[in-house]
């Protein structure tokens, strides 16, 4: 298990990606270090009115191992915070948090990487610490982000919600439209995704139907970060271990579940 | 040498910061970031007879200076607490103290009656929680039941018993006098207050429960003068919480007379804070050539 | 066209924003950074019998996320009121709703009874100030009480009458129910929360009532709960406040069930938020589409 | 009477001029423009838990009337965080606030200008604007800052209270070593005072004693700061003409008082 450190990180630099996208590389100690694909970091407003971390992916990290960089889209005030931070800004982070992708699960296996929105970030790192045949399918609704460094590791599959680029409709669409399908002999056989929930819902149901094994992240609203506060828990199928109820925390025993073991 | 020792009904704390009870888990996850041996006290999250769900999410929002959550009292019961989380906390040089809930009086004195066999310091009663229909702050904010289930669990507890209050009253001080006249060694306050949270793009309650607890650096002020007025009215030794994030919120709480400080929703936002009011406290202590901490408890009239 | 009008009592506002009492004076200090003829109402600082002094300094303090206050209602007595601030008020294409304080009934009718001659749309019967020591919070924590002087003034009132609540209590709907059973109009919730902030520097108290009144944003999840509670229990219409800084806040109390809506402490950070909070409502209603203002209050149930 | 304006002003640079004492120069478009020596603006701090404004002394205006100075000790929170701000940050202040020195009453008198501590500020720019024989007097715990600008405008007496520099003690006491006395022909004619609530006192008792016209400069703590709160007060000898008790209010009646008018 990784190592979790808070640390006043420092920005190196900020950086737009599309309207309402942005893109922060870190210099850290620690977290860069010890941080795997799929795992994500608590950043920490430098508001006082605002006291709750926000949870985002980590998307890439360094190859000296001594920065990281996050990528997000501001839907809200922390976000827009982070958004006016500039190179040399100090910035509170814990981190990495959660337990990421099972990369050792897709061993020799043809890896379908499907991210959605802003759940395509964590696809980057993950990407890039997969060897072998990955497909990765990215969903957007309408401006493209991050498609160099994703064809940079795999064969990249684009959709958008609007049409504008790639399959008209969501990456299930776009596996379909470029024939990665059973039939073709080109269907995953594991799955790695990251978005929103409708997106999950439909992959779940998808990998279910094809009997495929397949990783969901999961997102919900956190408070500690670590597993202490039983804020941000998920449904699960069976009694959790841990819980002793059906309940999963996103944060410490995700966010990547079997898609099997949660309700979405 | 400063002293920063406290004594709560007898049981002596190497200095008076602990954990709220709901914000630290057991103590596990947090002693991944923080070395537990410094801490004055480890309060655990409530546990109840069987295993509690919870409330369904979103359980939490984020408020001005502040949270609310609705939790629910979501805990593995009594037995997977005892015999996987109590022996964690007993590898550690601090005193536990184990947070009870439950949903009638006999789910109360059932805990208790359980937990008191343990190696358990002290047990704290939570009359408080704004998040579940039946038990929780039914009780809190009646002062008859409140006497009613402080004398009851005190037939079982071996350990003192530390009443938690909730600050959804009018008069806290009627709830503290109960409480006494029931028995209690020890009363803490506050628990959070009853807010609520609107999403107005989705029109809808931010979290599922509707109401949720308020908790964090917002509600400080009210939980200082509740803390005031409890002090200047019972004998009890009181543990006081309700925003404290740092040495200076502490030292706040003392002085209106507080004998020991729980720190909880700042744990969310620095995983530290216990670490740094210890910290401060003693620094605060050098600075005005204060030798022991007894000299500040109170002091403020 | 959208329509933010509403009505209180058949008083009609062109919007439903208003400042709270006691933190806009009578107007006279704020009309000259913003226009007045915007508002939906002017709601005045308490207004007692004869003039009161109020209470020693410091008066305020500031808190995380907010303020206390123990201004303890000074204000120059109502003939003076009339006299003065009145007509200054009258100039204005806006409403004009007089907050009323006494130390007793008898002094609480005396005054409603002078306004009543007087041009002002709406009284509104401040029982709730946590700062004196006799009247004000007495009255407001005391159902029976609550009940007795909203019967005691509607007698003397020839304008609507709105009874505004404390939160310092265990039950909101409790107060609102026998304010209703009274013959209250309007009701508005809530008055600040009791809280206390201590200086640890000069260990003493930092406000020199020792207890002050909380508000601010930090205070918003409690008073957008109890605004719920009361929507959902009684028919009068009510104006919010507690923490209103923005729009957003504003439509929070709107949809918990809100008639109108107050903006106090933010009018100390800044001086424009009751035109930031209308024009924001205006543009949310813009935004989605809703074409009158009734379409927001109480959905959310 | 000035008209006052909540403007967002930038800040032209930031400057340490003593261990704790900084000096900010703001480019404004209005409140410049309207200021008068004596007068205050309320400061507005960025971070969202802090509510309530910093009211801090104009101690200059520019010549063009675009920009003004403040010059403020960091005591907590808020004059922490106006200490970190660089030039090119944006800062909310309103002002001018409060009625200032009444220069008018000082035309063809010796005036004396006596500044405490942090209370020196205001008498840079009323030193600047009047006329005629000016007396500085600026007492200091022990690091000396603004005499260059003091000398500018006027003679300037210095005491610190631990005798580093000038008459070892207050502003009083710097007058008598001074020969600043009735005894000499050299006694202040009429005196215009900021600083400390002791320092006040004294020089209150003296101007009475002496019967001199005295005007002080008050500090209370302010919500509004445009006199609509009644946090702000102090006791008036009279019952006040506004307020209608004991009371005025130091943001709007004030801060600078007649010294027989008020209670020290
Ligand atoms: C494990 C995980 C990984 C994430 N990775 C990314 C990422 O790489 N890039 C990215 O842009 N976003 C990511 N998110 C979503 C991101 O956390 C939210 O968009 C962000 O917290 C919004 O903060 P705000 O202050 O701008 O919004 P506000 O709506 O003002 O936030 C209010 C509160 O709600 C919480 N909140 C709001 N939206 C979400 C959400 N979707 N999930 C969890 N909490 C939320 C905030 O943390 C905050 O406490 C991730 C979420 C999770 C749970
Ligand atoms: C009319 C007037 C003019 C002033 N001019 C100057 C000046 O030119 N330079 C300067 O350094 N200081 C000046 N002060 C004092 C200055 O306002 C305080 O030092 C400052 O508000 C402290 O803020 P803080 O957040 O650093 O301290 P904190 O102690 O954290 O402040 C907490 C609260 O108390 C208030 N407060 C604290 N000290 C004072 C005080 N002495 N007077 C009024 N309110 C206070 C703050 O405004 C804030 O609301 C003036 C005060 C007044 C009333
Ligand atoms: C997420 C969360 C969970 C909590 N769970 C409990 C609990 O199980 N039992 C209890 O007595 N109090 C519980 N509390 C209340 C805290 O112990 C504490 O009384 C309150 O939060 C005020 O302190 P704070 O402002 O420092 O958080 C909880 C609070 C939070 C924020
Ligand atoms: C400085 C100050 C003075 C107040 N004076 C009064 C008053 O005279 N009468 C009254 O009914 N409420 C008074 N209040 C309460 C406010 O009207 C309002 O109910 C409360 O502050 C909550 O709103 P806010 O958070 O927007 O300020 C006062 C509040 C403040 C901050
Ligand atoms: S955020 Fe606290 S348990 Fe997950
Ligand atoms: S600060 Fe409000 S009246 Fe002076």
């Amino acid at each position: 298990m990784s190592k979790k450190t808070n640390e006043m990180s420092q920005i190196l630099s900020q950086e737009k990606l599309a309207s309402d996208v942005y893109s922060m590389w870190l210099r850290t100690e620690e977290i860069a270090k010890e941080a795997s694909p799929g795992q994500f970091v608590s950043v920490y407003s430098r508001d006082g009115s605002r006291v709750l971390p926000r949870p985002i992916s980590i998307c890439e990290v360094s190859e000296d191992k001594r920065s990281l960089r996050l990528v997000y889209r501001v839907v809200g005030k922390g976000t827009e915070e982070f958004s006016m931070l500039k190179a040399g800004d100090r910035l509170s982070i814990l981190g990495p948090l959660g337990n990421g992708f099972p990369l050792e699960r897709a061993a020799g296996k043809r890896v379908f990487l499907m991210g959605g929105g802003i759940g395509i970030p964590p696809m980057v790192e993950t990407a890039k610490a997969l060897d072998g045949d990955k497909h990765i399918i990215a969903g957007y609704r309408d401006e493209l982000f991050l498609q160099e460094e994703l064809k940079r590791y795999g064969r990249v599959y684009t959709a958008t919600e609007d049409g504008s680029a790639g399959t008209p409709g969501n990456v299930l669409d776009a596996m379909m439209a470029n024939g990665l399908t059973k039939e073709e002999g080109r269907e995953p056989e594991i799955i790695f995704a990251c978005g929103p929930a409708p997106m999950l819902r439909a992959i779940k149901a998808y990998a279910q139907e094809m009997e495929i094994e397949c990783w969901i992240s999961m997102e919900e609203r956190m408070a500690c970060g670590v597993g202490a506060c039983l804020a941000c828990v998920c449904q699960s199928k069976e009694i959790d271990e841990h819980s002793k109820v059906h309940n999963k925390r996103v944060c410490k025993d995700g966010p990547v579940f079997l898609s099997t073991e949660v309700e979405l | 040498m400063i002293n920063t020792k406290v004594s709560l009904a007898g049981v002596e704390l190497k200095n008076p910061v602990m954990t709220a009870s709901g914000t630290f888990g057991s103590g596990v996850e947090y002693s991944e970031l923080i070395d537990l041996n410094r801490l004055g006290a480890v309060v655990t999250k409530g546990v109840a007879s069987t295993p509690w769900t919870g409330n369904p999410t979103p359980r939490i929002a984020e408020t001005y200076g502040g949270m609310i959550n609705a939790i629910g009292l979501q805990n593995p019961g009594m037995k997977v607490f005892c015999e996987r989380d109590l022996p964690f906390l007993e590898k550690f040089d601090t005193k536990v103290i184990v947070n009870v809930c439950g949903k009638t009086k006999e789910e109360y004195c059932r805990v208790v009656d359980r937990l008191s066999d343990e190696n358990i310091d002290m047990l704290e009663i939570n009359i408080s929680c704004p998040n579940v229909k039946e038990g929780g702050i039914a009780f809190g904010q009646d002062p008859f039941a409140v006497e009613e289930i402080t004398a009851a669990v005190k037939k079982y507890a071996r350990q003192p018993v530390i009443m938690k209050l909730s600050p959804n009253v009018a008069d806290i001080t009627e709830m503290a006098r109960a409480a006494e006249c029931g028995g209690a060694d020890v009363l803490s306050l506050i628990n959070t207050l009853t807010g609520m949270k609107i999403d107005i793009n989705k029109r809808t309650f931010a979290v599922a429960n509707r109401t949720g607890g308020l908790s964090g650096p917002c509600v400080k002020p009210v939980a200082v003068r509740m803390v005031y007025q409890v002090a200047n009215t019972v004998k009890l030794p009181i543990i006081g919480m309700g925003g404290i994030a740092t040495a200076e919120d502490a030292l706040e709480f003392i002085l209106a007379g507080a004998t020991a400080v729980s720190v909880g929703t700042a744990n969310f936002f620095n995983p530290r804070a216990t670490l740094d009011v210890i910290e401060g406290i003693e620094s605060y202590m050098q600075k005005n050539k204060i030798q022991d901490i007894q000299e500040l408890i109170g002091v403020v009239k």
